[in-house]
């Protein structure tokens, strides 16, 4: 036995990095807003009290009160629960559909891979407005046929970003070794390929949840996502345009509530994308 | 620009040192990896650095160079000759300069150090164009050609436009070196230049880095876990171990008059002749028994071929390696590669079946499309086997030797049914591969295990090392619960004799040795009936080399385990195995039992390849003669 | 487009619209796009309806009626002709009233013409048309697009060339963007104070202000933001016209289903909404409460606030007289800015009485006309009805998608259009106040037609009485 | 050569024909009826069957499958009885306008993306870094309706610098066109550079602790040099993937950009012809998408394999 070097200090859990923290604590701020949306709002979001309308804060009304009247803070802490929902459901549909689509199509080629290439590309051809139009006219607009479009809308970027990550991975030798034990090629998708295109992953997930929350606005607008009067952040912002001349705190409200929860997520996947990248911080 | 070379330095007189470092230590942030390394480097002087794997090298010859990996820092002095400023915490806009002009170095890597995604030609001509020591692009174009001619590349100009991953290791080593070479450096560091050369074009290579070092006044920084190379090449030693110089004088010294008992156990593990009283190779750890080879008294033993003076060794290799003409054993009568009988050469445990090859390759043709440069370019076809036959019995150990890129990595691919051949047959342990559908090798595979050439590569880079091992036991049919699977690692582990935590760390975190045992480990972990093996000790030091032979000697007798060995080093092929092939260019030249090709070569190469392979013994002897003479 | 106002003698007027024709021919495409762009600028009827909702002449100089009210006798214009260089006569009347009985016409409002009898010309510039019944609406309709006069010779391709005897013709057509109408030189009438007038549309109505103040457009009309208004209102470089125009906001209920087929929840519906506040909050204040489906601009039109004041006690009273207490109804809302920003209100309003209305979106118009105008398929909806006159359209028909039983109103109806200008108006009133005390349908308020535009402009029609926008009078100062 | 652009010819037509049938059952499931919606309010049974025969639209669903999808071949994509014209000028034109627009956009936000990217990468852990990283997840959050009506406050009425909206040709009037298209790419830009910024970011990351950039530093080559020569064609792979997805996205995906700035691109022509249900114009809409997104993703496969010598063979 050779002498080794003497202590190979065991892998300590180290502090997460920053970016993992304030992902964590902005996205934690949605979901509480959301969670206490459930017990307790100020007033009644889908109130509208004429009297009151477009007033500025003030102690009744913290974020003032849009063109209803109705109170702007009761409708962001609402309206959480709503870009919640739309996030991560879309989010989830493309992500549970697009990748493992991607995946499959990268290892294992030949016709697999050309029909569901080929039909991601109609996916991607297909505008999910289309989709959204057709659900909405089908079932009714609502937020479950917003959010169904947006994620079916989601899927070829998935499965595009996983299949260009599995074909380079599936180059590497450390992909033939797994081959030589005679892995199934489920483990080696489990074990080899997903690790390795995760950090695009994820970085596509924050991304898609974004354009998610926004495209739930959009078709809130077109009369095809959350019908009025729920309140969805999304609306808040599109109704507030025609008030930026006069009374640019109702964009100014949603568009930050937007922001944050985007941010956040956004934040959550670079800091498990970095986390996750043993290189870049030694590995522990 | 201050560039040193053969001329008058510009800053001081030819006393002054080339380099030299003092009190060097380099940590990462909760151990130290070097500590306290001190060098004095005089022009033209050559310098080996030998040790254990993992005990510092990579990283002291990293430090020298300033690119340490992130989260790892250097501490102390490092000053080059012509240059005011201490290394160490310099700018880099300064080390700029300096890197890849007055001081170069070859990595030990070569597959990951390659840009994947640019021709070999351009990433050796950019480090010219980098320091304008080349007119113009297209003259940089063409010296690069030149710089891959000189390290022996094969038909150079059509290697220059090739990716490295179309280009074998050793070949791929090569391009380091000429890399290395091309500013004609002050300093050289050189990570283990060699370990996938074989020996004819290893001779070549060394006898290349002596010319120019000699010529330039070039100093020299080599590593390797060749003491035979050290001693064949280097003026002085330094020995490390567990971060620490532990040892330092001339090559003969050192070599002949060890001091510290870990220079000892290294002298004693590197030589394949010496077994302890079971039988085994001696390592560092068993070494007590082992004495060191005196040169004088060793002189006649040495085979007149073999004896290499510096400078002079070129001339004993051919530059290129001969056509085959009509090998003793080639493609045209496969029945003609022999099939030793387990009775001449079998190991201890002899109930073997005799009757049916374990592997049986006939005609076997493997020709690579190497892909159009261009868009519209035409492909170049690259015959890298040329319809080679052979069979291997149960139990057998098969070396494989032969020049770099001759093929022998193409047929373990194949032979492991990781790629499929052009034409010919492949069966293994009844399974035929050519042309199998992946479920089809299942059964192939639940028998077969196979060590890569290139460690880092073959690691993935998310998983722990306790994942990466484990990861044959995964494989269907196998059924083991992670506590067990937990034991099987450590035992492994302890095998390959790598630390019990290494476990938990990542593959980025060890060293190039440390890598290639852990890719072993995997190999051996669910003790398969065949073991194909890359290259499986070139990365490894002498005492872990002994280690994993002794390992892989213990399972051979033990399982029954047949062996397809693939090695450049000829004295770990004659140790470990009983049937070697000789390969060149695609197609086997000769084979037979071990000893009939050590001792009677046929064929034009395989004289060649003996005669050209260096130990150190030999070399010690030829060094001392020369001293004296 | 126009350069920098406040620019003398400019030759050429921009004016913003929402809503671009997909083509040219109303006779066969419903909308208002069509005749918007090209009733009074391209096509001219006999008689025009003018600002205040009274009947002009036109290309008639002068009409005369029978005594039994059944026939008209006009005198046309002379010197008028087509763009195409036909001389408009007698001729083309006839043609273009018989055409619209043809089944050339396609267009459902080809019924207004049901009524005529036969059209006999007496000479090139004199005809005479014979009605099956005397009818004040009528002439009434003569002035909006089922009067205007094609020649004979110009209705090949009408869905993309337009050939009539207006003071314009179209000059280019950039789909998508811009209809660009060129003044005729031989028009009959005063030539328009401008040589091109072009009709630029936009999908959104914060894009037309933008226009406006970066000086594209010279005119926004019919504009679709009132929010934005505010900062036009004092600036001396716009002017800011408020014009009524015939359209009415109308909460539909559906008369035929529970719970609407009771007339108390209806009524409490009607007491229940605070039709001030939702002109105040969904558009800003513009628009004109009138509490009856009449626009002002019609001869029969009173002020009906007074029959359902708001007052939700009495609204929850009636709801729990008719056992409907804790009603939950569903909303039908078309996707249009006006419907949505009134359904949020609306909804609100409801809940105070205990309605509770779901918002359920039905894109506009496909799967609202197929939903809710065909299939009846609906409880509450809220539309904006856009036709002149369209009382009797809404309520004297069963089988239109309010479903207001209109045996209460057929007889009186057919009375009113029989009798003359007076009886008309009398008669018109009683039916439409016994449409508002069954609470057929709540008008919440008449919509407004909202013009910015550059102080300079002149001659722009501030009410928008029929579909057209007429472009006859434009020009700068 | 031949036979690799025969099969890919082939694969094509395979896709694009699915897509024709798809589009079309898809289009039929959208309840509406085109002559209904031609009609409007009051349209009597009678009107709404001659107007339907007029259409077509009462034929069997497979004749009015095959009388569409048989002319697409030849580029004829019927006539819309909606505009009563071709529709094939129609919806080139506006594909025209798209593709200027969509591509513009996607160069300036590429070159927005690579070096701001880069940047964040390299710096990722100093302030500079964590800044851009920062600016582009805000960036992310905005609305592209908001950036286009901010950029039109600002620079249009406020400073008036450009026209608020308004689309000419670029060979009708060169000058015109910049100025008119200089604020919608921009928006469009913003955004997508924004998107684009953390795909380099985490590719360049991916490749920074890549042995060969310590190769290339050894040979004397700063840390920014040896990225950009040696680094970024490797992590060019992922980005070069989410851009093409986002290029195809983004020709409807531009339909609210179309809008603010009153652009007559295909996106608004979509939500015009489904709105009047179009049928036929929507679905050549749709097809134009589907040959457009067919091509960028034939032309990516093209790039990736020169770009990566390693991914797959000729397949
Ligand atoms: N990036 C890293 N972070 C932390 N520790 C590292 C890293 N790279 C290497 N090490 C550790 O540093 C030590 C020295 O490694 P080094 O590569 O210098 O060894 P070496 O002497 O070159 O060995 P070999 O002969 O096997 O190449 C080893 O124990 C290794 O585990
Ligand atoms: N993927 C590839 N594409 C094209 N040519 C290749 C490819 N892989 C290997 N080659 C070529 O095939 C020949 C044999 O390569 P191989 O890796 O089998 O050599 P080797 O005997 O293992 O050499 P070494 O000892 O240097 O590792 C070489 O000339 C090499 O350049
Ligand atoms: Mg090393
Ligand atoms: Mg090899």
């Amino acid at each position: 036995m050779t002498t080794q070097p003497a202590a190979v200090v065991r892998s300590t859990r180290r502090r997460p990095p920053a970016t993992l923290l304030v992902g964590a604590a902005l996205v934690l701020l949605v979901v509480l807003a959301a969670l206490v949306s459930f017990i307790w709002t100020p007033y009644n979001p889908e109130q509208a009290f004429p009297a009151d309308r477009l007033q500025g804060s003030s102690a009744a009304h913290l974020m003032g009160t849009d063109r209803y009247g109705r109170d702007v803070f009761s409708g962001i802490l609402y309206g959480a629960r709503i870009t919640l929902l739309v996030g991560l459901v879309a989010v989830g549909i493309a992500l549970l559909v697009g990748t493992p689509l991607g995946i499959l199509a990268g290892m294992r080629g030949g016709a697999v891979e050309e029909v569901s290439m080929r039909a991601a590309d109609i996916l991607l051809a297909f505008p999910a407005l289309l989709v959204a139009i057709m659900f909405g006219a089908v079932f009714g607009a609502s937020t479950t046929t917003a959010m169904l479009a947006i994620g079916i809308g989601s899927i070829p970027g998935f499965a595009r970003v996983a299949r260009s990550g599995t074909l380079q991975v599936m180059s590497t030798e450390y992909v033939l070794a797994a081959k030589a034990s005679s892995q199934s090629a489920f483990r080696i998708a489990r074990r080899h390929v997903l690790p390795n295109i995760a950090g695009m992953v994820v970085v596509q997930c924050s991304v898609s949840f974004a354009i998610a929350v926004l495209a739930e606005a959009a078709l809130s607008f077109l009369g095809l996502g959350t019908p009025p009067p729920v309140p969805s952040w999304g609306r808040m912002l599109q109704e507030s345009q025609q008030f930026l001349g006069t009374y640019p705190m109702l964009a100014v409200w949603p568009g930050l509530a937007i922001a944050v929860a985007v941010l956040g997520f956004n934040l959550l996947g670079d800091g498990l994308r970095d986390k996750f990248d043993p290189k870049l911080n030694g590995g522990r | 620009m201050a560039r040193l070379s053969d001329t008058a330095p510009v800053h001081g007189g030819p006393d002054e040192p080339l380099l030299r470092v003092e009190s060097l230590t380099v940590s990462t942030q909760d151990r130290p990896l070097v500590s306290d390394f001190n060098l004095t480097m005089s022009r033209g002087e050559r310098i080996g650095l030998i040790g254990e794997s993992g005990s510092g090298k990579s990283m002291t010859t990293t430090a020298l160079m300033g690119l340490l990996p992130e989260g790892v820092t250097a501490t102390g002095s490092i000053k080059l000759a012509g240059h005011d400023l201490d290394l160490v915490g310099a700018p880099d806009q300064q080390l700029r300069r300096i890197r890849g002009n007055d001081m170069t170095m070859v990595f030990q890597e070569p597959l990951t150090a390659l840009n994947p995604l640019m021709k070999v030609g351009p990433q050796v001509a950019e480090i010219m164009l980098k320091h304008r020591t080349a007119s113009s692009r297209a003259a940089a174009s063409a010296k690069a050609v030149e710089l891959l001619a000189g390290v022996k590349l094969p038909d150079p100009a059509e290697a220059a436009k090739a990716y490295p991953h179309q280009l074998s290791g050793g070949q791929r080593q090569r391009v380091m070196l000429a890399m290395a070479l091309a500013n004609d450096p002050a300093l050289l560091l050189c990570d283990e230049p060699t370990t996938a050369l074989d020996v004819t074009v290893q001779r070549q290579v060394l006898d290349l880095i002596l010319e120019s070092v000699q010529q330039r006044g070039t100093g020299l920084l080599f590593i390797t876990h060749d003491l035979s190379v050290v001693a064949n090449i280097c003026d002085r030693v330094l020995v490390m171990n567990n971060g620490q110089v532990v040892e330092e004088g001339t090559t003969v010294d050192v070599f002949s008059r060890p001091q510290h008992p870990y220079t000892r156990g290294l002298l004693a593990a590197s030589d394949l002749d010496a077994t302890d009283a079971d039988g085994r190779l001696f390592t560092v750890a068993s070494a007590g028994g082992y004495t060191p080879p005196a040169p004088d008294h060793l002189v006649d033993e040495v085979p007149a071929a073999a004896v290499h003076t510096p400078g002079t060794g070129a001339k004993t290799t051919e530059t290129e390696a001969p056509a085959p003409t009509t090998p003793a054993t080639g493609p045209a009568e496969p029945a003609g590669a022999v099939v030793v009988g387990p009775e001449t050469t079998a190991p201890a445990t002899t109930t073997l079946d005799a009757g049916a090859p374990v592997i049986s390759v006939k005609d076997l043709v493997r020709t690579y499309q190497r892909q159009r440069t261009s868009l519209f370019g035409k492909r170049t076809e690259v015959p890298a086997l040329r319809g080679i036959s052979f069979d291997v019995a149960a139990g057998q150990r098969f070396g494989v030797v032969g020049e770099s890129g001759s093929g022998k990595s193409t047929l373990l691919r194949i032979l492991a049914g990781l790629d499929q051949p052009t034409s010919g047959s492949v069966r293994v342990a009844g399974n035929e591969v050519a042309g199998a559908k992946e479920h089809e090798l299942a059964e192939l595979r639940r028998q077969l295990q196979i060590v890569f050439q290139d460690p880092m590569g073959s690691l993935n880079p998310r998983m722990r090392v306790q994942d990466i091992i484990a990861e044959p036991l995964l494989a269907p049919g196998q059924k083991v619960d992670s506590a067990r699977q937990r034991k099987l690692v450590a035992e492994m582990l302890a095998a390959v004799g790598l630390p019990a935590d290494s476990a938990d760390r990542f593959p980025h975190q060890f060293s190039g040795g440390q890598r290639q045992r852990i890719s072993i480990a995997r190999a051996l972990i669910c003790q398969p009936r065949v073991l194909v093996a890359d290259e499986p000790v070139s990365a490894l030091d002498v005492s872990v080399r002994a280690q994993v032979l002794n390992l892989l000697s213990d399972l051979v007798d033990e399982y029954q385990l047949t062996l397809v060995f693939v090695s450049h080093d000829l004295g770990v092929v004659r140790y470990i195995c009983d049937n070697v092939v000789v390969m060149n260019r695609g197609q086997i030249v000769e084979s037979g039992s071990t000893e009939q090709i050590y001792e009677a070569p046929r064929h034009d190469y395989t004289r060649t390849l003996v005669n050209s392979s260096m130990s150190l013994r030999a070399e010690l002897a030829a060094r001392e003669a020369a001293l004296s003479g | 487009g126009s350069t920098a106002s406040g620019e003398a003698a400019k030759d050429s007027v921009t004016v913003a619209l929402t809503g671009e024709p997909v083509n040219l021919d109303f006779t066969t495409t419903a909308g208002a796009a069509i005749p918007q762009a090209l009733m009074s600028n391209v096509y001219e009827g006999l008689v025009e309806i003018d600002q205040e909702g009274n009947i002009q002449p036109l290309l008639a100089e002068s009409w005369e009626l029978s005594e039994d009210r059944k026939t008209y006798t006009f005198k046309l214009r002379e010197g008028a002709t087509f763009s195409n260089g036909e001389p408009f006569t007698a001729e083309d009347v006839k043609f273009s009233i018989e055409r619209v009985q043809s089944d050339e016409w396609v267009s459902s409002l080809k019924s207004k013409m049901d009524v005529v009898d036969s059209v006999n010309v007496l000479s090139d510039t004199e005809v005479e048309v014979v009605l099956k019944q005397p009818s004040n609406a009528w002439l009434f309709d003569m002035g909006t697009l089922v009067g205007a006069m094609f020649d004979p010779s110009g209705v090949e391709d009408l869905a993309n060339t337009a050939i009539g005897t207006g003071p314009y013709t179209i000059e280019a057509w950039n789909r998508g963007q811009s209809i660009e109408l060129a003044a005729r030189d031989d028009y009959w009438g005063e030539a328009p104070g401008v040589e091109t007038a072009t009709l630029r549309y936009f999908a959104d109505a914060v894009a037309t202000t933008n226009a406006l103040q970066s000086g594209d457009v010279d005119v926004v009309y019919n504009m679709q933001a009132p929010e934005l208004l505010s900062s036009f209102e004092g600036d001396d470089k716009y002017q800011v016209l408020e014009g009524t125009s015939n359209g009415e906001i109308v909460l539909s209920m559906n008369n035929q289903e529970a719970p609407f087929d009771d007339v108390r929840v209806r009524q409490a519906v009607m007491h229940a909404i605070d039709r001030q506040a939702v002109v105040d909050t969904a558009w800003n204040g513009y628009g004109t409460v009138v509490g009856g489906p009449v626009p002002p601009t019609d001869p029969y039109y009173e002020d009906l606030n007074d029959v359902y004041p708001y007052d939700p006690a009495k609204a929850r009273e009636l709801l729990k007289e008719a056992g409907a207490e804790n009603l939950d109804i569903t909303f039908t809302v078309p996707t249009r800015p006006y419907a949505t920003a009134v359904s949020e209100i609306v909804v609100s309003q409801l809940a105070e009485v205990g309605i509770n209305a779901k918002i359920e979106s039905a894109e506009f118009p496909a799967v609202w006309l197929d939903q809710v105008f065909t299939k009846h398929d609906y409880q509450m909806s809220v539309v904006l009805a856009v036709e002149s006159r369209d009382v009797l359209a809404m309520f004297n028909n069963p089988d239109y998608y309010l479903g207001y039983d209109n045996s209460k109103i057929k007889d009186a109806a057919a009375e009113a259009d029989a009798a003359d200008e007076a009886g008309y108006a009398e008669g018109m009133k009683d039916v439409v106040r016994t449409i508002v005390d069954d609470a057929a349908a709540n008008t919440l308020f008449i919509f407004p037609n909202i013009v910015v535009a550059d102080a300079n402009v002149t001659g722009i029609p501030a009410n928008s009485v029929t579909e057209a926008l007429d472009l006859t009078n434009i020009g700068w100062k | 050569m031949a036979i690799r652009l025969l099969v890919n010819l082939a694969r094509f037509a395979v896709t694009y024909v699915a897509a024709t049938v798809l589009v079309f059952l898809f289009m039929r499931a959208i309840p509406g009826d085109p002559a209904q919606i031609a009609l409007g309010v009051n349209a009597t049974p009678e009107l709404l069957a001659q107007t339907r025969a007029e259409f077509g639209t009462d034929r069997p669903l497979i004749v009015q499958y095959f009388d569409w999808a048989l002319g697409l071949p030849m580029g004829d994509f019927g006539t819309s009885y909606v505009t009563r014209q071709d529709i094939s000028p129609l919806v080139l034109d506006r594909v025209q306008v798209s593709l200027i627009l969509v591509v513009l956009a996607m160069i300036v936000a590429l070159l927005i993306a690579v070096p701001f990217g880069t940047l964040a990468a390299v710096k990722h852990r100093s302030p500079g870094g964590i800044l851009v990283s920062g600016a582009s997840q805000l960036g992310v959050a905005v609305p592209n309706f908001l950036a286009g009506i901010l950029l039109v406050v600002v620079f249009a009425v406020g400073l008036g610098w450009f026209p608020a909206n308004g689309w000419t040709a670029p060979a009708e009037d060169f000058g015109d066109f910049l100025s008119r298209v200089a604020l919608p790419v921009l928006a469009l830009a913003s955004v997508q550079g924004a998107i684009l910024t953390r795909y380099v970011r985490s590719a360049v990351m991916e490749v920074m602790s890549e042995d060969y950039l310590r190769t290339a530093r050894a040979k004397g080559l700063g840390k920014m040099e040896a990225l950009l020569k040696h680094g970024l064609r490797n992590a060019s792979i992922p980005v070069l993937t989410v851009t093409s997805v986002q290029l195809a996205a983004l020709i409807i995906g531009a339909v609210v950009i179309e809008r603010v700035f009153v652009i007559p691109g295909l996106g608004s022509m979509l939500l015009d012809a489904v709105g009047n249900r179009d049928l036929l114009t929507v679905q050549s809409v749709v097809m134009v998408l589907v040959a457009i997104t067919l091509i960028i993703n034939l032309v990516v496969d093209v790039l990736y394999t020169v770009l990566d010598p390693r991914i797959r063979k000729a397949s």
